[in-house]
């Protein structure tokens, strides 16, 4: 198995954060990771994206141009990266903010409210986790335990309070992810 | 085995650097490795070895405060990216003229010039044959991974001191700064004693005065100082280290090092798939480079591809060792611009295999 | 009496420190840059701290100097001689660390080491050796050449309009927090010599006591830059260097002891 | 009584005859030797051996630190 | 005819430069190339061409100095030695990546480090190569001969302006030193107008601003900048210069540039007298490097052999350019040794003539 | 009175001056160095001297400047441009030449270049922008950060015993013959701004007239570096900036109008 | 008399938010938008427009330049 | 017509300069020339030689380590020159301070009291002109004539009035020099 992820969004949404865990979830799940950010001035632009690779062997390239699954938190990374997921690959986006919905056929496309839940529940530092539970939901790469445990080696001790509430938000993320549009094959 | 983490490569090589005892690291800001110096500050290594970490004026107040600890023996290291490491090539030349051993890291980003903070393998030359003045080579390590960043912090000193020599790691933007599960090494001790037979840590009633210089003013015993310098560059072969990728029955070889080589694994699965007999040979040690198995490898193969993320460097000692057997092409994109797989399996069939 | 009577060792005043090697100096004829190297080593052996001092040796006339002081030296790139001595003193806090630097050296392309080491405080020795000239690479203009002064890159006599003026440095790092003892000295006369050594037997007890920078300028002459003889070049640096680089200290246990901006405007 | 004596002793071979020593001698013992050394060097000598106090100033002046001291009360 | 003097090589730079109406020289002293500042500050170019001189408070601070002045549109020009030459490295790096002209001199001496100030020519690959960070050539000059020194001036400045590149002339201290004949130039006119499409010298109201600078954030179009770069590279091998001595029915070749071809010359002759089929091709630029002329001698000789003052450096190119067609050797003394004719006909007959 | 009938072209009181390009300025939400830009167009506006003015980018958030001001400009190498600037000046000495650099550019890295462009009094003007950080690179210690300043190579504070002293360097070339004109404003504040464009003018002023090199400190906040809000980071300036670096003319046509040493000390 | 009136007019989408204008004018007359503009920044307006006086500080103070400033004697 | 020489001796005796003249003289009578001298610390050191050559054809290597004709004005220089002369050379030598002469047998040696002579002419500045009036007598490689025209264009006007006294030092030479052993062959 080998999944190659872009996660792509504003920079404020914690984006590489999000794909820090789902990384360090593989590794908890002994499997080979790499996690490639974006970086530099490009991000004082606000974008921010990274790409993920999950596998059961060596990763080989930590840089793609095309992917698994994207998920995807602003238009403009929309834009960029709708063409570049694999035919009968994944599309998740949050469709707050969203001028252009996604076009392609040949993928699936994945709706989650993630901003809008996330105000919700008051509590926007858990925003990514709900993402990211939406995409668990539909693509379980990981298993939400080894993501709890990723949790807990990569933050400091005194963070750990915070994560009760970021698995119930994963939860919740996996509780209100949509399907969009079934690929047309 | 050793712990696990997941780390940026720049932070897998402070944390190697402490747990393998290096004794200090001077250093100055420079995207994309800054996390190096930021990284050993956040540890307070004083505390955890007692290794000695300052932030220096500048790219060439640091590399000689390299050249001054390294003269008394003790591992020292910085680390800086493209236009820093050029502003070290005076002091670079300085330690291997005056054969200390030291570590230094260049995060590689696009130039020439101020360029542009993205990856690149532009440096290549520069590592290789001596940007500063004078004959004298590097050791230069390549890690492809966040794993061998933190390895070859060890392995770069103990070559560093098995020469006496120079050891640069020449990395870049995209392995510095990506995230990758790490094995980290146990701590190891930092070393107490001092061979005396060339340190200067004061002259000691039992033993003559220790003089760290590269100067000598009689051409005679300056020439006999670079044949000396020469044989030790060429015994450095002991040392080469690569490795291949499906290169048993390959008809055709890609030869990538560092980053490339990753993207350049992902296109020989891609080719294998499509039937194609492509393998990968990737050189672990540019300087000494891995020219034998190169040349054997031209024996058996219809052409070769170097890849690389400039404008044709490496290539030219991929040329030297074929020594024109069999064809050898260039594919690289210059400048910060990263080619994908794709871009690697066009390049494929446009140059390499376009004969056939 | 006899001079043979006199000449005895119990009758011993003043010889050749041991802590300098056999080899001449390759200084010119009266070149006060083997009075000051002397000097250091007396005091390297009065204090007993051979087995604890290193040494780093400049690019410019003194770039031997390792071959006459006995001691452990390190020779250091052009102007990078503090940025060395910080290498060595940070893996080495309880040792002795002197740099020997002249004034191309110091106070020309080593500006920024001279001055971020001052400033950091290292707790190191500078021995300046102004003699107002590049002496090595035959006799070019310094930053501390003085106005109207000739050198064979101002033939014509340095003109501050078109070359700068002559930099007063020891007067601005005295200035910076990090320094403990700023002196300025000459070895051309006896009283000269001995203030020197004593200047730099405060510097390395400075050191003992990790107080920070201790930072010696010494006036000097070079007679083969400035083309004289060297009783002639040492009268001319008392008419012509000394008003413009006075003698004394600046600053002493940190404390600022001289009015620096009146030597400096 | 306390008046001092002195003598001074010149390494030849390595005196580079710059007559630092000379000028600074408060007693004028010292002059330069007519004769050069292997160096080419007019070399120190003591021209009046008894006018020296053994003060020492010529030799912590000496720029090759060639010249050794010796010191008796008269 | 011009006039005629008996010149040093550096004061022949110097006086040259006046003539070639260059309009600054910013240099640091540094023994084997002192003369060039010390000549230029003896002839008051001020009053002569209005010639603006500095000496700086480094070689750092001059090679910038180059850089502001060169973006004027002006002639400018600095000299150094081997390890003033290296601390400029990151500021040519810059000058090729904003692609300024100028001209920088190396009146190579023995290193590494500190080294030696005798002649030496181990700084071949620093200048050819790129010893500074990312993808950038020198157009490289290698003068011969005291005359060469002065003509290179006005010659390097004329193609440092063609291509918008620095343009280093890779001397030695046996060139800068020694004293030959030379016939000067007459007094150029400096120049008055300036390629406003590019210069700085105050936006006027005709034209948008100009902007010198290397930095490109977009990695796309720091690519495009590297590949136009790559390809103005390219373009100048149009300008390759080289020299054949007895090449026509050469059984044998010797590869050598500035001072050792001259030193070649007289073992050519030598070998020449004892029936030997001996030629010398010289390089004159040797980046451009005149790989097509050894392309081509390597269809007719029986081995090369390339003589150089260092390790081997030069072999290398002479090694891509003949491809393996015929062996090819390297000869030389480094560190400031100078190798006799003698010498060099003793190497040809172990080395290049041993096998047959 | 209706706001439509005040906002007419005849009641134009303060606009953008068209000396700044369309581009939208690369630095954070209440960044100084915005402000400083569009002053320094300003006085180039209001002199009338486009034409003749080329400014130098350092490397630094201000390294696209060039962008930003409708002018001439060249970038320079980290730390260089003073060197840059004397190149074009010594070329093209009735043009107003300027360079524009960070604490880092201008005290660590640059210090040599600083200094000795000072020194040789050359006719450029540089504007200083002391942060007390390195902005660009992502928040980490300056020459100038203060004693106990966190930043992400000092994020335990800045330490002064290990990592050297906040560098007044401004105090520094004050004291130099080169220098005519030295002062250290702000931009925080209305008031500030003023005086801070009036101190710009001078310095142009003193370059036309050829009297040497004028220099201008301007003590402004990097609230990413900080970690602060914009307006938190202005006040904390003001709180802790300024007592080392207080606000004020330190040499007005070349005479010293200030106690530096008190400063200094 | 004498009593100015001003008025200011902010590039919305050029403002970055920073509030350096608001917390510098003496009059109170700037707030932040509850709205953001294309980039996400609330950007500044006049609140309170019949307290401005046109005294120029807030654009002045603007690092964005975005401000531009008219006035009339009321 | 090719002459390789080596002058050696002290730093102080002129040996720079008298290759200088000879190099221009050479210029003068449309020589090609080439003048490479030691330089360096190695000066400091007290010794000081300069190869010097004029020939008909382009000059070849401006080093070398064999001479026609060797100079040599102390003993250092003997030592170190004496066999670097071709066979059938020449060897020209001022016997003051020398304590070890010449040995070899297949070279033309010359003696010249140079120094002893200048002294007596009471201008040791004129002592390399003697030196130079001696070699010229025995190969005259460059007319007199030509000599002077290269002091002309050499010298500052200002040192033009010591031509003359160079011009008799230059006679003087070609009278006093003796040939001390013919070469054997
Ligand atoms: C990078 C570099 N630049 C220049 C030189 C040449 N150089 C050698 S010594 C020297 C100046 C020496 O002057 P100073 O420091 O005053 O010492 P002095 O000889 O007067 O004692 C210079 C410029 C060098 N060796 N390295
Ligand atoms: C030779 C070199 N070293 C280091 C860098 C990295 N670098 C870029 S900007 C900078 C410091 C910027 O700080 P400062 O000058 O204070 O400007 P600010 O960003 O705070 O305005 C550094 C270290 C570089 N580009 N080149
Ligand atoms: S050149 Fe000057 S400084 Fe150097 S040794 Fe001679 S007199 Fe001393
Ligand atoms: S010891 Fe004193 S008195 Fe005697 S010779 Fe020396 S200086 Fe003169
Ligand atoms: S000072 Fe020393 S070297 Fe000079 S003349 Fe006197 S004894 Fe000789
Ligand atoms: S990082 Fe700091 S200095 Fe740079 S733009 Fe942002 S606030 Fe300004
Ligand atoms: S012009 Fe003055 S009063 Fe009006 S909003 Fe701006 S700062 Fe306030
Ligand atoms: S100061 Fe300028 S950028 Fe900041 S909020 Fe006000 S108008 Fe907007
Ligand atoms: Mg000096
Ligand atoms: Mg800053």
């Amino acid at each position: 198995m080998t999944e190659e992820i872009i996660i792509a969004g504003f920079g404020g949404q914690g984006v590489l954060s999000m794909g820090k865990i789902l990384a360090y979830s593989g590794i908890m799940q002994e499997q080979e990771v790499s996690w490639m950010p974006s970086y530099g001035p490009e991000m004082r632009g606000g974008t921010a994206n990274v790409t993920v690779i999950l596998s059961d062997e060596r990763v080989s390239s930590p840089v793609l141009h095309s992917y698994d699954t994207a998920i995807i938190l602003n238009q403009q990374s929309l834009d960029k990266f709708e063409e570049a997921v694999k035919p009968g690959g994944l599309l998740l986006y949050d469709p707050n903010g969203i001028t252009r919905h996604p076009e392609r056929d040949d993928i699936r496309v994945f709706k989650i409210e993630a901003a809008a839940e996330a105000a919700k529940m008051s509590s926007t530092k858990t925003f990514n986790m709900i993402v990211l539970g939406a995409y668990l939901k539909i693509n379980p790469v990981v298993d939400v335990e080894n993501v709890i445990k990723g949790l807990k080696s990569s933050l400091p001790e005194r963070h750990h309070h915070l994560i009760p509430a970021n698995e119930q938000a994963i939860h919740r993320g996996m509780e209100i992810v949509k399907e969009a549009r079934l690929a047309a094959s | 085995m050793g712990e696990l983490r997941l780390m940026k490569g720049n932070e897998a090589v402070a944390e190697a650097a402490i747990r393998a005892g290096v004794d200090a690291y001077f250093g100055y800001p420079i995207t994309p490795q800054s996390e190096v110096l930021e990284y050993l500050m956040l540890q307070k290594p004083e505390e955890r070895t007692g290794m000695v970490v300052l932030q220096a004026e500048s790219e060439i107040a640091a590399i000689n405060m390299v050249y001054g600890a390294a003269g008394t023996g003790k591992k020292v290291m910085t680390s800086s990216s493209s236009p820093g490491i050029s502003l070290k090539m005076e002091g670079i030349s300085y330690i291997a003229g005056a054969e200390l051993p030291c570590l230094i890291l260049n995060v590689v980003r696009g130039g020439p010039g101020l360029g542009t903070i993205q990856p690149s393998q532009a440096d290549y030359f520069q590592a290789t044959k001596g940007g500063g003045h004078g004959d004298y080579r590097l050791v230069v390590l390549a890690p492809a991974s966040v794993q061998e960043m933190a390895d070859f912090v060890d392995k770069g000193m103990e070559l560093a001191f098995k020469y006496r020599n120079p050891v640069m790691i020449l990395s870049d933007g995209l392995i510095g700064q990506m995230m990758e599960k790490v094995e980290l090494p146990d701590q190891k001790e930092r070393v107490k004693e001092f061979d005396q037979s060339w340190v200067i840590t004061g002259k000691t009633k039992d033993r003559e005065r220790n003089i760290i210089t590269s100067l000598n003013l009689d051409p005679d015993k300056q020439y006999q100082h670079n044949m000396r310098l020469k044989e030790k560059y060429d015994s450095m072969s002991d040392d080469v280290m690569y490795e291949t990728f499906d290169c048993e029955d390959a008809e055709f070889l890609l030869v990538a090092y560092g980053s490339s080589s990753r993207i350049c694994q992902k296109a020989v699965d891609e080719a294998r798939s499509r039937g194609k007999k492509l393998g990968l040979l990737r050189p672990i040690t540019l300087f000494p480079f891995p020219d034998a198995i190169i040349s054997k490898l031209a024996r058996q193969v219809k052409g070769i591809l170097s890849v690389e993320l400039n404008t044709g460097q490496m290539v030219e000692d991929v040329m030297l060792a074929v020594n024109g057997r069999v064809p050898v092409y260039h594919y690289g994109t210059p400048g910060g611009k990263i080619f994908s797989p794709d871009d690697v399996l066009k390049a494929i069939d446009e140059k390499l295999m376009g004969g056939y | 009496m006899d001079i043979k009577e006199i000449i005895k060792p119990e009758n011993l005043v003043h010889q050749r420190t041991s802590l300098m090697t056999d080899a001449t100096l390759s200084y010119c004829p009266g070149c006060g840059h083997g009075t000051v190297h002397h000097l250091v080593m007396e005091v390297v052996e009065e204090m007993e701290i051979q087995e604890q001092t290193i040494g780093i040796a400049p690019v410019g006339c003194s770039v031997l100097a390792y071959d006459f002081m006995d001691i452990d030296m390190s020779q250091a790139a052009h102007g990078r001689a503090p940025a060395v001595a910080t290498g060595i003193k940070r893996l080495w806090p309880d040792k002795f660390v002197f740099t020997y630097q002249g004034d191309g050296d110091l106070a020309a392309i080593g500006t920024a080491e001279t001055i971020h080491a001052c400033n950091r405080g290292e707790d190191i020795t500078i021995i300046f050796i102004n003699n107002g000239i590049y002496g090595m690479t035959g006799g070019q203009m310094a930053p501390t050449t003085l106005e109207g002064m000739k050198s064979s890159t101002s033939p014509y006599g340095r003109d501050l309009q078109s070359m700068g003026h002559p930099l007063k440095i020891t007067e601005l790092v005295a200035q910076l927090p990090g320094t403990n003892f700023v002196t300025r000295q000459a070895v051309h006369k006896p009283g000269n010599v001995r203030k020197t050594k004593k200047a730099i037997r405060k510097a390395f007890e400075v050191q003992r006591e990790k107080k920070g920078m201790s930072f010696i300028e010494i006036v000097s002459n070079c007679n083969s830059g400035w083309k004289m003889s060297p009783n002639e070049s040492n009268v001319w640096m008392e008419e012509h260097m000394f008003p413009s680089y006075p003698l004394g200290d600046m600053k002493v246990d940190g404390k600022i002891v001289k009015d620096l901006m009146k030597d400096l405007v | 009584m306390g008046k001092m004596r002195g003598a001074i002793v010149v390494d030849n071979e390595r005196c580079k005859g710059c007559e630092v020593c000379m000028v600074n001698c408060p007693a004028d013992t010292i002059a330069m030797a007519s004769e050069v050394n292997g160096k080419g060097y007019h070399y120190a000598y003591m021209e009046k051996p008894e006018t020296c106090t053994g003060c020492a100033n010529c030799s912590i002046v000496c720029p090759d630190g060639v010249i050794t001291v010796y010191r008796v009360k008269a």
